[in-house]
């Protein structure tokens, strides 16, 4: 599935998109913290389809993944 | 505001910064509802803030030129914008149901931002004032909790941190 | 703000509406000033009330043409201006001492103002958001109990009563 | 003494000025009552050198007197 990577975050990772597959968001954070050096340290968010996510969710494939690191609007 | 008219897709985002002569307008616009008594609008500006600490450095990325940054020069705002546009199309029904409210619009800044300038716009306005005063503080609080904006802080001289509300 | 400029003598009285391009200006020109983060704005637009009751009509002075008057079509502003301009100086000194603002603004409509149109602007700013919204809700309240200004409510096919804050 | 009137006050009693000379506000202001038809039911405070007076206050000739009716700023 396609990962968007924002702010801080995509600057760690060097990119915006990343391609990964994972059954649950627990698997896919896991698979993120190794393609993201220093990921693990930081803090984030879990978006699924626009909806920030905190428990472990199923995924089947077609979801939106978005990790979000803090938020500075306004 | 009609039912329609509350649920219709709406995108908050301007390329660059937000100017006065639009905010003019929008106020303009108004004249022709006769119901209204009272407008509260706040905005946002990006501050020249001074870097306090070498901890605020942490998120930096490595710095080009100068290696002693001290004051942001600017803020480089980007989105998640869909989900932030449902996030918002979500605190201005909350907006609506909490306050009689006339109407309610919001905008803010994509890309780069110089201090000075600014950056975030949020107007509402009722028949008399405490709704429309408290409709703004709220919709202000919730933009800068929900949003997926995410902000940049480019130094003078070069390096960046990235901002983060508290 | 220094001293100097909190007790200089200034006259918060416009002849006719506000007009939003002056708003704009008013905005624009704080754009050299780094240290602001947020602007908090309060403006009064003249309602189209309706009259609800003969009691309302008590003190209105001789209906001329239509004997049934129904909406407000304008208010006549007179003031004090004077003891008004004393007031919101007193006012202005309270908002500085209780709130760390960079600025604030004040302006009040004299003559006669159409529904639609604006008539009263409050305007204050500061490194962060609470400090202008708490501003700015003080002294609109403190103005609207203050300050010796009238309202004379003119109907659409004559009559007229006097407006008073509650 | 010069009274300022204003508004209501004013328009009651067809004039925005009044000569009128008294040794206190309690005295100016039975003066006035007696010149402005219905003063007396209406609601006003009374200025002296442009501050709101409750209390009767002895005055010189030289103040600065006003009428006003309830304020509609804003």
């Amino acid at each position: 599935m396609d990962v968007k990577l924002f702010g801080l975050i995509a600057e760690k990772a060097g990119t915006e998109r990343m391609q990964l597959s994972a059954p649950d968001t627990d698997a896919l954070l896991r698979a993120l913290e190794q393609h993201i050096p220093g990921l693990s340290s930081l803090s984030y968010a879990l978006a699924v389809d626009r909806k920030i996510v905190r428990d472990n969710v199923k995924l089947g494939g077609g979801e939106e993944i978005a990790l979000l690191p803090p938020f500075a609007g306004g | 505001m009609s039912e329609t008219k509350t649920h219709k897709k709406r995108d908050i985002f301007v390329e660059g910064p937000i100017d006065p002569a639009f905010i003019a307008e929008s106020i303009a616009k108004h004249s022709t509802k006769h119901d209204i008594g009272a407008h509260e609008i706040f905005l946002g500006q990006v501050r020249a803030d001074e870097l306090k600490s070498p901890q605020g450095m942490a998120t930096r990325g490595p710095a080009t030129g100068n290696q002693q940054p001290t004051t942001v020069q600017a803020i480089e705002y980007t989105a998640y914008r869909d989900m932030a546009n449902e996030q918002m199309a979500a605190i201005r029904e909350e907006a609506f149901a909490r306050w009689p409210i006339t109407c309610l619009h919001v905008h803010h800044s994509q890309g780069i931002i110089k201090a000075g300038e600014l950056c975030f716009f949020v107007f509402a306005s009722s028949a008399h004032r405490q709704m429309a005063r408290e409709a703004v503080a709220y919709v202000t609080d919730e933009v800068k909790k929900r949003l997926p904006i995410f902000g940049k802080e480019i130094f003078q001289g070069g390096g960046h941190q990235w901002k983060h509300n508290t």
